[in-house]
């Protein structure tokens, strides 16, 4: 019992212990010369792998340029990250912590859900957040607070299914994630667009967990479909490569933004698949930057291992870029660190010179982009190539 | 022969497991107020046929009536139709079962070979837990203690108390149960039973890891508690004096199957008892 | 040293604590800023204390039933949707549901009775749904029990988790999106202003617990974890106890989604997984099965250390110490080898089988200074005396062992026949089954 | 007909016997220790990871001897470890501490590999791509059903015909009574750990090669599919396993195929909790009667 007491006890010191360290660190931001800017991306669960290659992004960017002139006074900028797990339920918790810190802004996440989720957290604690590639309108909608310099789903699925019915497709298989708002919100829009266009389509959906595909090509292939829609993340999509290959699946396969990464040009690589994806960035289209980061990779192996294990570019990670500078040309035009005046700045913010293109913000704090990039992987090479621009129209 | 009222009957009681017969058309009586002993080398039958009674198992064939009502029947069903080795197949026609806790709301309470006491729980606890059946408030009563709640637990309480000042276990009331030494913790099991205001009491070998000194005192506790709570006493036990000096009537099973009945001195008497304890020519 | 207090003192010095934590939790919230480390206080109260109710309710079912089930994350889910269904504004039905049309049902209770009854229709809209969730859960978990309750621990825990799993994948599904938003997201919905709300309506659930388990009821579902056939023979029913056991417990799992579902503010079937069931499992492991106390303390210690405390092991820096390999995840293996080392060194939790009691806190206080200085010593004592006990055991069950041969050998030589024999009263002390 | 479903059925005769393998460990664990292991699915993820990791710098045949070896090192381990102290404990503390295992295990994983998806190295032959009547498949999914049948009646045999084998029966039958009979019970433990494991490594490498992503969760699904499989067979039966894992594999892509893919693994428990209603015991289990 009196172990017990003990236990007890200590714990209570521990827990006042660290409250005293974290606030101690409170009081050093407050009046010293850091600015902190928040981190809120996966770096587990099912979104880890882009969360880290949006983060990376973001590292590169405050490497690149690590302070901040704001008025006039120069401040160091701190990044604080906290993994949301890609859990709706810890991504409260994640999100509550970083507001906790004193960071300034927040930038993700990855992942619309977790966004959605700690959307309420940012809005009553009066923190902008930038969305970096969460692409569900949801996430903007109802929040004051959360801005984001991508595209939006709408436009992402219409673009997907013009460029389908463009093609010739006349009848779509659409796979999404049961419970991941992301492939289902797509593939719904797809799917509007898409009937809209004269088109047919076949939905379904698979489990959490499921690494099995085989039933989902099969069906795709009995149902006579001529085009395999799977917005779906890179862990699925690298096993639906594999058995699209293995079953001959015969069609092309399109996915959104998720896709355009070196996970699926990985495991594209030596297949005979045809595999089209629609994206925020093309690689090669800012050489400076293409290789400024790829010798970072190099150098810095962790940085390297988040990437998957080489250099090849991810969308998400140019885009992490473009949101730190976002982020910092936000504080520049507040001419402060305080989350208000860093919000009250947003709405009119207008940025250049982005690897990405342009930033401006509309009503809904949307980023005001028309135009997608399409990709197409050459399975020989093992990487992207540019096919077109395709706009909603 | 015996006009005394009959509580417990238990008519061609066969229990087998596949193909082993472990009792074998038992057939036993117990009077009012009688002392009945249940005798038998180890794997016997005896135990076996006291789940049957308590509805632990299903028999496989026979029939229990208590007070005079039949509560358990079976006849071979199934794949026991054809793997039936007992006699009396076609005797028994109904199946009717019935689950331990009923059984112990007809009147019928037990003991257990290898006690079993509720450890987690204080002596007053083991008591009160067994007139848990006969409350009759619910659960949203008792969880917000309604008056008749309060009622039911201080009457119990106090029929408790009362009850383990009869068994002399009132100084303990607020040990754990497993915390009494090993004859107290057998008298509590036997309080705990009277608990459930039995009319038949079934003690599975009470003396069980007891000295002499002790073993008489359990045979006059038992005496003692059957005249006052006006119990007929059904006793499996290996202890012969306890068995001789109190029962007055005694059944011998062997291998499942009854080989004898009758009084003490019948009983010590009967050529194929002694051939079973001692071992026959075979 | 021992202390004695009246019933009037234990009782007044409970009101006094609690009406002190209450003013801290309510004042704390509305007091501290949202930049302040002091909010994840706060914040962790909030999760803690929903954590608390569904951990205290499990353990009314694995720890005072010795019912092993592992539905409760599924549950919560039941309970979580019932909720935000019915409160999310009529307004926001279009936004919330926006694949489905806005949705089947229109309207919010909140928003009702709000119209008529103002502030108090506002907190009655929130109870009504809260309650109902629970209800809901409650004959669900009823329909759920009428098979499942009839099988053998492991098994039983299978079938819950089963049944939780299944559930997950209905609320999923695409067909039922009008109702459930498919795997959307559910927001917009009713929450909570204070933190005060989540901490009062698991104080008060847990208290029912606990008047439940020290009612008849409570004790007849002791006995049923001590042992069931026993309890059985005492005529209590045992599907009827673990029915009861099973609904209650799930009603009060369906009032901590609920509150879950505010916590969060917005909620979605898939975190509701057996991961969730563990940790609850968890929980109460680390508190102590059998002890409600245990289980509201260890659920704060839970929320607090993976929430908060360990965070800095994921940030590569922590109470001072830093590396590398300090990388995220790393909080997760920390956290998982504690939960190991409670799980085989410390297996009876925090608390044990006890409940919290003045007595022994305040003689614990006194004691405090003596105890730590003879902490070491007694420990030493303390894995003697195991080690004594254990061969005590050990040649006690050899001895028991002989007897029992030796009188067997007797009663099959007929020696024994009519003539006492010899006994060792150390035969049933042994029980390998435990509780 | 046949020529729309063969593939479904083809898929569900390989996913099927990768269970088996994986529902044998689970089986005979429970067999003799009564003890749901939930920890094996993740044993099963772990050996996917390590021969991802050994494949970068050794040979194909070391790395699989090498990944068989570390399957039984760490499910011998975690018996030592974990269950072993705990064995004379209630038997809820022991399944605690499986489930505290399992996750461990999969924070580990998700420490090393940090979240990431790997993914599996090409073992040549098993994943080039067959046609079998209408339907292309990869080779591994003809290999296995065949693999899985002859392991498994090696088993059997191992079972019937060794001294170990009828110690393990002997056990299964009577823990405590085997026990005086002079059989020693951790020996026999340890074998059947070391069997469980050995196939469920096997299992991992003709799983991964079908379906080649490894993430830390990837065991959980499978082990549990694979411990429903056990029960539906009989648990302790290691044939009832393997039929099983069979008919959970084919019914459940046969489900997918109708186009219930929400449903496919409520299927799995659906199909236990029905199982369990219906005849606990399994299909080839037998009845065990309480002593009281």
């Amino acid at each position: 019992m009196k172990k017990i007491l003990v236990l007890v006890l200590s714990l209570m010191l521990a827990m006042l212990a660290l409250a005293g360290c974290g606030g101690g660190g409170d009081s050093g931001s407050g009046g010293g010369d850091t600015v902190k800017i928040g981190v809120f991306e996966p770096a587990s669960g099912d979104n880890g792998a882009g969360g880290k290659q949006e983060t990376l992004g973001i590292e590169y960017a405050n490497k690149m340029t690590p302070t901040v002139t704001i008025g006039d006074k120069e401040y160091n900028v701190e990044l604080v990250k906290v993994d949301n797990e890609s859990d709706n339920s810890k991504a409260v918790t994640a999100a509550q912590n970083l507001v906790s810190q004193n960071v300034s802004i927040v930038l993700g996440s990855y992942g619309s859900g977790v966004s959605i989720a700690a959307a309420d957290v940012f809005a009553d604690a009066g923190m902008p957040a930038i969305g970096v590639t969460c692409t569900n309108p949801q996430v903007t909608a109802d929040c004051e607070q959360y801005f984001r310099i991508c595209f939006l789903d709408p436009f992402q699925g219409t673009v997907l299914a013009n460029y389908a019915s463009d093609s010739g497709c006349k009848k779509a298989y659409c796979l999404s994630k049961l419970g991941d708002d992301y492939s289902v919100g797509l593939v719904n829009y797809f799917v509007e667009a898409f009937k809209a266009n004269g088109g047919e389509v076949v939905e379904e959906q698979f489990p959490d967990k499921n690494s099995d595909f085989t039933s989902y090509v099969a069906n795709a292939k009995n149902k006579g479909c001529d085009v395999f829609f799977a917005p779906v993340s890179t862990e699925a999509a690298a096993l639906i490569i594999d058995q699209a290959e293995a079953q001959d699946l015969g069609m092309p396969i399109l996915a959104g933004d998720t896709w355009d990464s070196n996970v699926i040009t990985e495991a594209a690589k030596g297949k005979s698949v045809d595999i089209t994806v629609t994206t925020f960035y093309q690689e090669g289209g800012n050489p400076e930057f293409d290789e400024g980061i790829k010798a970072w990779m190099e150098e810095d192996s962790t940085a390297m291992t988040n990437n998957g294990g080489n250099t090849d570019l991810a969308a998400v990670t140019a885009m992490g870029y473009d949101a730190y500078y976002v982020a910092l040309e936000a504080m520049k035009a507040a001419g402060s660190t305080d989350p208000a005046d860093i919000l009250a700045a947003l709405p009119s913010l207008k940025v250049s010179g982005l690897v990405c293109g342009d930033v401006s913000f509309n009503e809904t704090g949307d980023a005001n982009k028309t135009e997608a990039f399409v990709k197409k992987c050459n399975t020989e090479t093992g990487a992207w190539e540019f096919v077109k621009t395709q706009s909603a129209e | 022969m015996d006009n005394r009222e009959v509580v417990l009957r238990l008519s061609d009681i066969t229990m087998q497991f596949g193909g082993v017969v472990a009792v074998d058309n038992l057939n036993l009586v117990v009077h009012k107020n009688e002392i009945v002993g249940l005798i038998g080398p180890n794997g016997a039958g005896k135990t076996t046929a006291f789940n049957c009674i308590t509805g632990v198992y299903e028999p496989t064939n026979g029939s229990v009536e208590i007070n005079g009502k039949v509560v358990i029947e079976n006849h071979p069903q199934g794949k026991m139709k054809d793997a039936y080795k007992g006699r009396n197949a076609g005797k028994y026609t109904k199946a009717i079962t019935m689950l331990p806790d009923k059984v112990t709301k007809l009147g019928v309470a037990r003991t257990f070979q290898n006690i079993r006491l509720f450890k987690g729980m204080t002596v007053m606890e083991n008591v009160m837990v067994a007139m848990h059946m006969n409350q009759t408030e619910s659960v949203f009563g008792a969880t917000f203690r309604s008056k008749k709640a309060r009622a039911e637990e201080a009457a119990m309480r106090a029929e408790a108390e009362e009850l383990l000042r009869k068994v002399d276990l009132y100084e303990n009331r607020n040990d754990l149960a497993t915390s009494l030494p090993y004859g107290k913790q057998r008298h509590l099991e036997i309080a705990r039973a009277l608990a459930t205001h039995p009319s038949i009491l079934l003690l599975d070998e009470p003396a069980a890891g007891m000295n002499p000194q002790e073993s008489d005192d359990l045979m006059k506790f038992i005496g003692r508690i059957r005249d006052e709570f006006d119990l007929s006493i059904l006793m499996i036990e290996h202890h012969m004096q306890v068995i001789m000096g109190i029962c007055e009537h005694i059944y011998v099973l062997n291998y499942g199957g009854q080989i004898a009945d009758g009084t003490a001195a019948e009983i010590q008497a009967n050529p194929a008892v002694i051939e079973a304890y001692l071992g026959g020519d075979e | 040293m021992e202390t004695t207090l009246n019933k009037k003192t234990k009782s007044a010095l409970s009101v006094a604590a609690i009406a002190l934590f209450l003013v801290f939790v309510y004042f704390g919230d509305i007091m501290i800023s949202p930049g302040s480390s002091w909010k994840m206080l706060i914040t962790v109260i909030e999760k803690g204390s929903i954590y608390a109710l569904v951990a205290a309710s499990m353990n009314l079912l694995n720890g005072f039933t010795g019912l092993f089930s592992l539905g409760q994350a599924g549950f919560m889910l039941i309970g979580a949707y019932t909720y935000a269904i019915f409160t999310i504004p009529a307004a926001s039905h279009e936004a919330v549901y926006q694949y489905f049309d806005g949705g089947a049902i229109q309207w919010s209770i909140v928003e009702t009775l709000e119209g008529s009854l103002g502030v108090f229709g506002h907190y009655l809209g929130m109870l009504i749904p809260m309650l109902g969730a629970g209800l809901l859960v409650a004959v669900i978990a009823f329909l759920i029990g009428i098979p499942v309750l009839r099988l053998k621990s492991d098994y039983l825990a299978i079938a819950t988790l089963g049944f939780a799993e299944i559930l997950r994948a209905f609320f999923q599904w695409n067909t039922l999106g009008p109702v459930t938003n498919g795997s959307n997201v559910l927001r917009k919905y009713t929450t909570y202003g204070n933190a005060i709300f989540p901490v009062l309506i698991s104080g008060l659930c847990i208290a029912v617990i606990l008047l439940l388990i020290n009612s008849t009821y409570g004790r007849a579902f002791r006995a049923i974890r001590d042992d069931e056939i026993a309890a059985e023979a005492m005529g209590i029913s045992l599907f009827k106890h673990k029915e009861i056991s099973f609904v209650i417990s799930s009603f009060f799992a369906g009032i901590s989604g609920a509150l879950l579902a505010m916590f969060q503010t917005t909620i979605n079937a898939t975190p509701f997984n057996t991961v969730m069931t563990y940790e609850i499992l968890l929980i109460v492991v680390i508190g102590g099965i059998g002890s409600i106390t245990g289980s509201i303390i260890g659920a704060f210690l839970f929320t607090a250390a993976s929430e908060w405390w360990l965070r800095g092991l994921d940030a590569g820096r922590w109470l001072g110490i830093s590396g590398s390999f300090m990388r995220p995840g790393f909080r997760k293996v920390v956290f998982a080898v504690l939960i190991m080392l409670i799980v085989l060194f410390y297996s009876r939790g925090i608390m044990g089988d006890k409940e919290f009691s003045w007595e022994k806190f305040i003689s614990g206080l006194k004691n405090l200074p003596a105890n730590l200085k003879a902490w070491p010593s007694r420990r030493k004592a303390k894995a003697a005396a195991r080690r004594s006990v254990r061969a005590a055991n050990a040649a006690a069950k050899n001895r028991a062992r002989e007897a029992k041969a030796s009188n067997e050998a007797r009663i099959a030589s007929g020696e024994a026949l009519f003539t006492p024999l010899e006994v060792s009263d150390t035969v049933v002390v042994f029980d390998k089954e435990g509780k | 007909m046949l020529h729309t479903w063969l593939p479904y059925i083809l898929a569900g005769i390989a996913v099927g016997g990768q269970y088996a393998l994986i529902a044998i460990g689970y089986t005979m664990v429970y067999g003799i220790l009564r003890l749901i292991n939930f920890a094996h699915g993740d044993v099963f993820m772990w050996s996917g990871l390590i021969m991802v990791y050994l494949i970068t710098v050794l040979p194909l045949w070391v790395s699989v001897i090498l990944v068989i070896i570390f399957a039984i090192v760490l499910g011998t381990t975690i018996e030592k470890v974990a269950y072993r102290p705990l064995r004379s404990a209630p038997r809820m503390s022991i399944m605690i501490s499986a489930i505290g295992v399992s996750y461990l295990l999969q924070n580990f994983a998700l420490y090393i590999t940090g979240g990431l998806t790997k993914t599996y190295p090409e073992i040549g032959f098993l994943q080039k791509t067959v046609k079998i009547g209408s339907a292309t498949t990869k080779m591994v999914t003809v290999i296995t059903p065949v693999l899985t049948i002859v392991l498994v009646f090696l088993l059997v045999m191992l079972i019937k015909h060794t001294k170990i084998g009828m110690a393990m029966r002997a056990v299964s039958r009577d823990f405590e009574t085997s026990s005086l009979m002079g059989i020693d019970i951790n020996r026999v433990i340890t074998v059947t750990f070391v069997i469980g494991c050995a196939l469920a490594a096997i299992g991992s490498v003709l799983y991964f090669s079908n379906y080649t992503g490894i993430n830390p969760m990837s065991g959980a699904m499978p082990g549990l599919k694979a411990f429903v499989a056990a029960v539906f067979g009989g648990i302790g039966s290691v044939p009832g396993a393997v039929v099983g894992a069979f008919v959970i594999g084919i019914c459940e892509n046969l489900i997918k195929g109708a186009g219930w893919t929400t449903f496919s693994d409520a299927f799995t428990f659906v199909l236990l909790i029905v199982i369990l209603m219906v005849k606990p015991t399994g299909l080839f289990g037998e009845k065990n009667i309480d002593k009281v």
